[in-house]
């Protein structure tokens, strides 16, 4: 038992990494990762809205006819959504607004219905709690990461939380301002995906 | 009139709903392999996402302003463009197959198309008339189909190329889907 | 039909619960949210007109109604004696609403700066209306009761910021707008400012 | 008897003897004129700009064929023209490594990356000025380029002061006698308007250019440029200063013309050039830009595909059986 | 060898080589030992062959390899089957190499043949006569010919055989014309001529076409579009629409052999050596072309070309051994120096092909699909099978690209393609 649940939970941190691993949910990914921050911020929210809509789901698997399946995992999702949108702007207004549209947009996240669709209606609440946790820890890893490239190259600095940089490069630095630009985040995901294509897939 | 024609050019080449605001990428990088199949999903979005625009803008307004009731925009929006979609199909299979033989496939895909949710929201974010989200709903979208043919044209050819395994497919996609974004940056300042 | 019942049953009840739950964390975030609003949005641009005035305007906000008209203003007291307001508005361009912090002296009735608050949802646009602080600054000490603050392609007085005309037109309407604000509300706000 | 060895290979055995080299080799010999001009207007930065331009191009190459365990193809001289070209579009003034990172942009990113030579969608000189005038926008200002260098013309870059300060700013500052013969500040080789027109006539009699393009893209900025004027002299200049200044003539000639990014067929040929030069003006009349040469070729090299679809039936296609 | 001259704004014209105006007399080869012959159907040796090495042949015999096969050869001279083996041409297609020793005490009167005056007969005895008579689709139920067209003219460039037997020879082809009218009922006869020739004066009671000198206008779908109005179908052979090409020297030799019911041998040839001089001969059928070059001092080093068939379609061969063919005109002999090499450069789209295809192909486009094995996009929409084969664009290819070779490959892995899709229909019905 333990064993799959660790297995379920390790999957989506590097086999099926999402962006990387499966093509999916790229419109946040190249969206919102000016800076670490945006991405880290991102990648919370559609982690908290994965782990409760395969909680939610998986629950209530037996109950949901299967020809409504759909509606109701997307009405779940919504809620879910719903919810981290009111809470982001009671508690984290700056991020709110720089993430903008694309926190309510996580309801039509292909990998969230992905997995209610693929994982949750067919597995039990805790190992769907379990993927639903390492895909979105997958999914804010890489979403961190692009992130860092672009803000690092582009700005010469890594922020992690409320605009403070943690790192900076000075005033000396030249940015390569293309990467904070929407050309840069197709160019620089494009190129890391091509770096991780050359480690091997196990 | 010609705030309106400026709209519709801003949505379409300035804004454009893949290339600037990043809605929409999975179609964007899914269906442009081949020609065919980018013309068929254009066309699937325009129209879709005009008739989405139009009744999320009407429920928006009429139904959640009216009953103050906005914290529930994103579970009807969603519901109402998952049921449009279903129900625009099941109306092409029935009335016009010929046009569902040509969509068919792509209707489906749509619902998950953040694209088609994307101008749904703008559009009331922007506060916009209900003549101006018409407008801008069919502009976004023919700035989809319009992004999304021209990609599809390049790729074909990038895709016979010589590209080196390791980028082959989607990682080549984005770096030229990069370059796009580059040259529409050309429209720039122009409204 | 037992299906079909259970499917209704079973999105029906979905739904309800999905509407009550959602309407439960509406209501508690509520007070938070507009917290929040002020802080991030409205202060910084407050703040930045009046940099150093004795009182805080954002705690001694109050709130002026007037035909069916409400607004929430932003009171201070200037070093030279006189008293000013803050207050937002609102233009539209293509880039979506912009909000505009507009500060007026009440006794000379000119405008003492305007502000940024809102920016477009579009990359790219908008941002460089809110940088580029010489454009604001056209607006400084013209007199709010009888300027035309639309763009001099428009008949105004203002400059457009080149490559973000749309941008700079919905701040010179959001000027508009405030002017005619000002000219409805001034005596309630004198009346309220005691 | 003997048994020879003999060569096997298929038809056609003739060949007209060109080849991938001589067509590169011609187009370097193209632009030598405007290349010499420059390096005597800008003395030693030119010359250390080009040299490294060229250099790094065919390094970064050849560090690519290398660790892709390719072939050495920088013998086909494709990133030396790309080396050339680019480095005449940066000022004399340029950094080392400005000149480096776009160089390795342009090749690495604008060819290698899409399968090296013919395989790249866009004009990989233009990807490389693209990156960079987005990121480093301050280092393609010329006026503050050649702040230091004393010349005996009127040292403003012609474009930007018609953006900045309309028609009447430069009234009378420009003739195009001037212009032709290199009295403007600009970009190392896109300055000496005679030079790149006698390097762009030679390739196009050569063969090794399509006169199509060239001719229907100074046709689309003539007719844009006038129909401007004629709309409001005031405000917007004349098709003179437009086609003798700012990269104009090194786009109409050298860039808009590379093989691999342009069209074949005649109408799409035309179409191209032509739009590219009314893209042009509209981006230097009413958009954001003072020269929008760079991004309107690379705009049309995506069009490229599409348009060039348009071409004649061919021979028997779509008959059937008589 | 034509260079690209040095200014081309125009895109490079060939002409036709006219026949030359001194007609030097054919050398005659003498009939060597050995007769080398291919039989277009490859030995399957778990099967009991009727050709059998050491067994006696006939002049004018018909040899098979099965009682069933409909591929056939005739031995031109008499003597003893010496030697069976397979033989692989360049495109990868086995025949069978038969050795025929000859013996010369042994009868040497030809076999005559009971010819009628239908088709079937002469397909029976004559396929190999020399100009290769195309008797197997004349006689095929299958295509309703309706016009013959004879050609007095050379498909490629620096050829001159036919043209040189059309001069030479005019009233054994009208005889030869007025059999082949007999034999088929055909309504239309007409006859190839190079514009301006003077072969033309020979010709006089029969339809002329004249075609134009221009390469490659001489090829059957140019002659099909500027002379007789029909626009060949892509894919589709001048069978298919009811036209069927037959060569000048095809013609003549039926005539001899109705009139003496005995199959000829004697092939004009022209042999084009390394300085590019003609020499003129005629050798019999299976004669190995080492033959001919020892009597002419031809010298044959390592990594020389020779090609049979002119320089833009012909077909390069690796055997000195390669015997004379019923349909070889001409032997082109290239010195390894003037041999370009090709490369492995990828399309860099310049565009000369797509200009001077006289088909319309955009080559250019057309080539990335053959590399990616992508034959049947490359056919529906970038027209594949359009290519009249004429090797224009590989001759312009500044990369160098074996674009014609590439065309070639491509077209037949598409009729593969085509066919084992069929045989998957068949199959499931």
């Amino acid at each position: 038992m333990a064993q799959s649940l660790a297995k379920e939970f390790t999957k989506g941190l590097w086999a099926e990494m999402p962006p990387f691993r499966l093509v999916l949910g790229l419109c946040p990914v190249l969206a919102v990762t000016k800076s670490v921050e945006n991405g880290i911020g991102m990648g919370v929210a559609t982690t908290f809205v994965l782990v409760f809509s395969n909680l939610l789901v998986s629950l209530l698997r037996n109950i949901i006819p299967a020809k409504v399946r759909i509606a109701c995992f997307i009405v779940i999702i919504a809620t879910f959504v719903t919810i981290v949108e009111l809470m982001m702007q009671a508690y984290a207004y700056q991020l709110f607004l720089k993430l903008g549209i694309f926190i309510p947009l996580i309801v039509v996240n292909c990998i969230v219905l992905g997995r209610s669709e693929a994982f949750a209606s067919k597995n039990g609440p805790i190992v769907s709690v379990a993927d639903g946790l390492g895909i979105g820890i997958g999914f804010t890893m890489s979403l961190a990461s692009l992130g860092a490239v672009r803000e690092f190259l582009g700005n010469g600095t890594l922020t992690i939380w409320e605009g403070l940089p943690v790192f900076s490069m000075g005033p000396d630095f030249i940015p390569f301002r293309f990467m904070l630009e929407a050309p840069g985040a197709f160019v620089g995901l494009g190129l890391m995906l091509f770096l991780m294509n050359l480690i091997p897939q196990k | 009139m010609s705030d309106l024609f400026v709209l519709a050019i801003s949505c379409i080449f300035i804004n454009n709903i893949l290339l600037a605001q990043f809605l929409g990428q999975c179609p964007f990088l899914g269906t442009s392999k081949k020609m065919e199949t980018a013309v068929g999903m254009g066309m699937a979005v325009i129209f879709v996402l005009v008739m989405a625009g139009i009744i999320t803008w009407i429920v928006d307004v009429y139904l959640l302003k009216a009953l103050n009731v906005e914290y529930l925009r994103t579970v009807s929006f969603i519901l109402v463009i998952a049921s449009l979609v279903q129900f625009v199909e099941m109306f092409l299979k029935k009335s016009i197959p010929a046009l569902y033989a040509g969509l068919g496939i792509f209707l489906p895909l749509i619902t998950t198309n953040c694209a088609v949710m994307g101008v749904c929201l703008i559009n009331i974010k922007e506060e916009y008339s209900f003549l101006q989200a018409v407008i801008a709903s069919f502009a976004y979208a023919v700035g989809f189909a319009l992004a999304l043919i021209l990609f599809a044209g390049v790729r074909e050819r990038v895709d016979l190329g010589r590209v080196p395994k390791p980028l082959q497919d989607t990682s080549i996609g984005l770096v030229t889907a990069g370059i796009i974004a580059l040259t529409f940056m050309s429209f720039k300042g122009m409204v | 039909m037992r299906e079909m019942i259970s499917m209704i049953v079973v999105l029906t009840v979905l739904t309800a619960v999905s509407g009550g739950l959602l309407a439960k964390v509406q209501s508690s975030t509520e007070v938070q949210i507009e917290n929040q609003v002020l802080k991030f949005q409205k202060a910084p641009a407050i703040k930045s007109i009046f940099p150093d005035v004795a009182n805080d305007p954002i705690a001694d906000r109050f709130t002026v109604e007037a035909d069916d008209m409400k607004l929430q203003v932003f009171p201070t007291k200037l070093s030279d004696g006189s008293k000013a307001v803050a207050f937002e508005t609102k233009g539209t361009g293509f880039g979506g609403p912009v909000g505009l912090m507009v500060a007026v002296n009440l006794d000379s009735d000119k405008v003492i700066d305007v502000r940024m608050t809102t920016h477009a949802e579009t990359p790219g646009i908008g941002t460089k209306a809110k940088d580029d602080l010489s454009f604001v600054s056209q607006f400084t000490a013209l007199p709010v009761m009888d300027t035309n603050f639309n763009l001099k392609g428009s008949g105004g007085v203002i400059d457009a910021i080149s490559g973000a005309t749309v941008t700079s037109n919905a701040i010179c309407l959001a000027a508009v707008n405030a002017k005619e604000i000002y000219q409805k509300l001034k005596p309630e706000i004198i009346k309220q400012m005691k | 008897m003997n048994n020879y060895k003999l060569t096997v290979s298929h038809a056609p055995f003739w060949h007209d003897g060109d080849s991938i080299f001589k067509m590169n080799l011609n187009i370097l010999i193209a632009l030598l004129p405007a290349v010499i001009f420059g390096i005597i207007q800008f003395g030693a930065p030119a010359v250390g700009v080009l040299a490294l331009s060229l250099s790094s191009a065919m390094v970064w190459e050849f560090t690519m064929n290398i660790i892709s365990k390719d072939k050495i193809r920088i013998g086909d001289l494709d990133s030396a023209v790309i080396g050339l070209l680019f480095g005449m579009m940066l000022p004399a003034t340029s950094p080392w490594w400005l000149v480096i990172t776009g160089t390795f942009v342009a090749v690495v990113i604008g060819k290698i990356i899409f399968g090296g030579l013919g395989a790249n969608p866009f004009n990989p000189a233009l990807v490389g000025m693209a990156f960079l005038m987005l990121s480093w926008k301050t280092f393609f200002d010329f006026d503050s380029a050649y702040i230091n260098y004393d010349f005996n013309f009127t040292a403003l870059a012609p474009l930007a002061a018609l953006k900045f300060q309309g028609v009447s700013g430069i009234d009378g500052l420009f003739s195009a006698n001037g212009l032709l013969m290199g009295k403007q500040i600009g970009a190392i080789g896109s300055t000496f308007g005679l030079g790149l027109i006698i390097g762009g006539i030679y390739l196009i009699l050569r063969g090794y250019t399509r006169w199509e393009i060239t001719v229907s893209f100074i046709a689309g900025i003539i007719f844009a440029a006038w129909c401007f004027n004629l709309a409001d002299p005031e405000k917007y200049a004349g098709p003179m200063i437009h086609i003798l200044s700012g990269y104009t003539l090194l786009g109409a000639f050298f860039l808009s013309t590379e093989n691999s990014s342009s069209p074949v067929n005649t109408i799409p040929m035309l179409l191209y050039g032509f739009f590219i030069g009314v893209m042009i003006i509209l981006m230097r009349n009413i958009g954001a830009y003072a020269d929008g040469t760079v991004l309107a070729i690379l705009l049309f090299n995506l069009v490229n595909p599409l348009i060039d679809s348009i071409r004649p039936k061919a021979l028997g296609k779509g008959i059937d059986h008589a | 060898m034509i260079k690209r001259s040095f200014f081309t704004l125009t895109k490079p014209g060939f002409s036709y080589d006219p026949i030359e105006p001194d007609l030097d007399k054919p050398e005659s080869i003498p009939v060597p030992d050995n007769l080398i012959l291919l039989l277009n159907e490859p030995v399957n040796h778990a099967k009991q062959s009727l050709i059998k090495k050491g067994a006696f042949v006939k002049k004018g015999e018909k040899l098979c390899l099965y009682s069933e096969s409909t591929e056939y050869v005739i031995s031109p001279v008499a003597g003893s089957i010496s030697d069976i083996d397979i033989f692989l041409d360049a495109l990868g297609n086995t025949s069978t190499y038969l050795v025929i020793k000859k013996d010369q005490n042994k009868n040497t009167d030809t076999i005559t043949y009971n010819l009628k005056n239908d088709i079937t007969s002469a397909d029976k005895y004559l396929r190999t006569l020399p100009g290769a008579p195309p008797f197997k689709s004349l006689a095929s139920k299958d295509n309703k010919i309706n016009t013959i067209v004879i050609t007095c003219t050379d498909t490629d460039l620096l050829e001159t055989t036919s043209q040189y037997v059309a001069s030479q020879f005019p009233t054994e082809i009208k005889q030869g014309a007025q059999i082949l009218k007999k034999l088929t009922r055909v309504s239309r006869v007409c006859v190839t001529i190079p514009k301006g020739s003077k072969i033309k004066a020979g010709f006089d009671t029969m339809q002329v076409l004249e075609t134009s000198i221009k390469y490659p206008s001489n090829l059957p779908a140019m002659i099909l579009k500027d002379h007789l109005n029909i626009i060949l179908p892509a894919g589709q052979t001048p069978e298919d629409v009811g036209v069927c090409f037959i060569s000048a020297e095809a013609v003549c030799s039926l005539g001899k052999a109705y009139g003496t019911k005995t199959a000829n041998f004697e092939k004009h040839l022209t042999i084009i050596g390394k300085n590019g001089k003609r020499h003129r001969v005629t050798a019999s059928i299976g004669t190995s072309l080492s033959k001919i070059f020892k009597v002419f001092n031809i010298q044959i080093n390592d990594d020389d070309r020779i090609i049979i068939g002119g320089p833009m379609h012909g077909s390069a061969t690796y055997t000195l051994h390669h015997p004379v063919q019923p349909d070889m005109n001409t032997i082109m002999i290239q010195d390894k120096a003037v041999i370009q090499q090709i490369s492995d450069s990828a399309c860099i789209n310049c565009g000369r092909c797509v200009q001077i295809c006289p088909a319309n192909i955009p080559v250019n486009i057309l080539v990335r699909y053959l590399e990616a094995d992508q034959y049947e996009d490359a056919a529906d929409k970038y027209d594949l099978e359009s290519c009249i084969e004429c090797g224009l664009c590989a001759y312009v290819c500044t990369a160098k690209i074996p674009l014609f070779q590439h065309i070639k490959l491509g077209k037949h892995e598409l009729a593969t393609l085509k066919a084992s899709s069929e045989e998957l229909e068949t199959a499931n019905e």
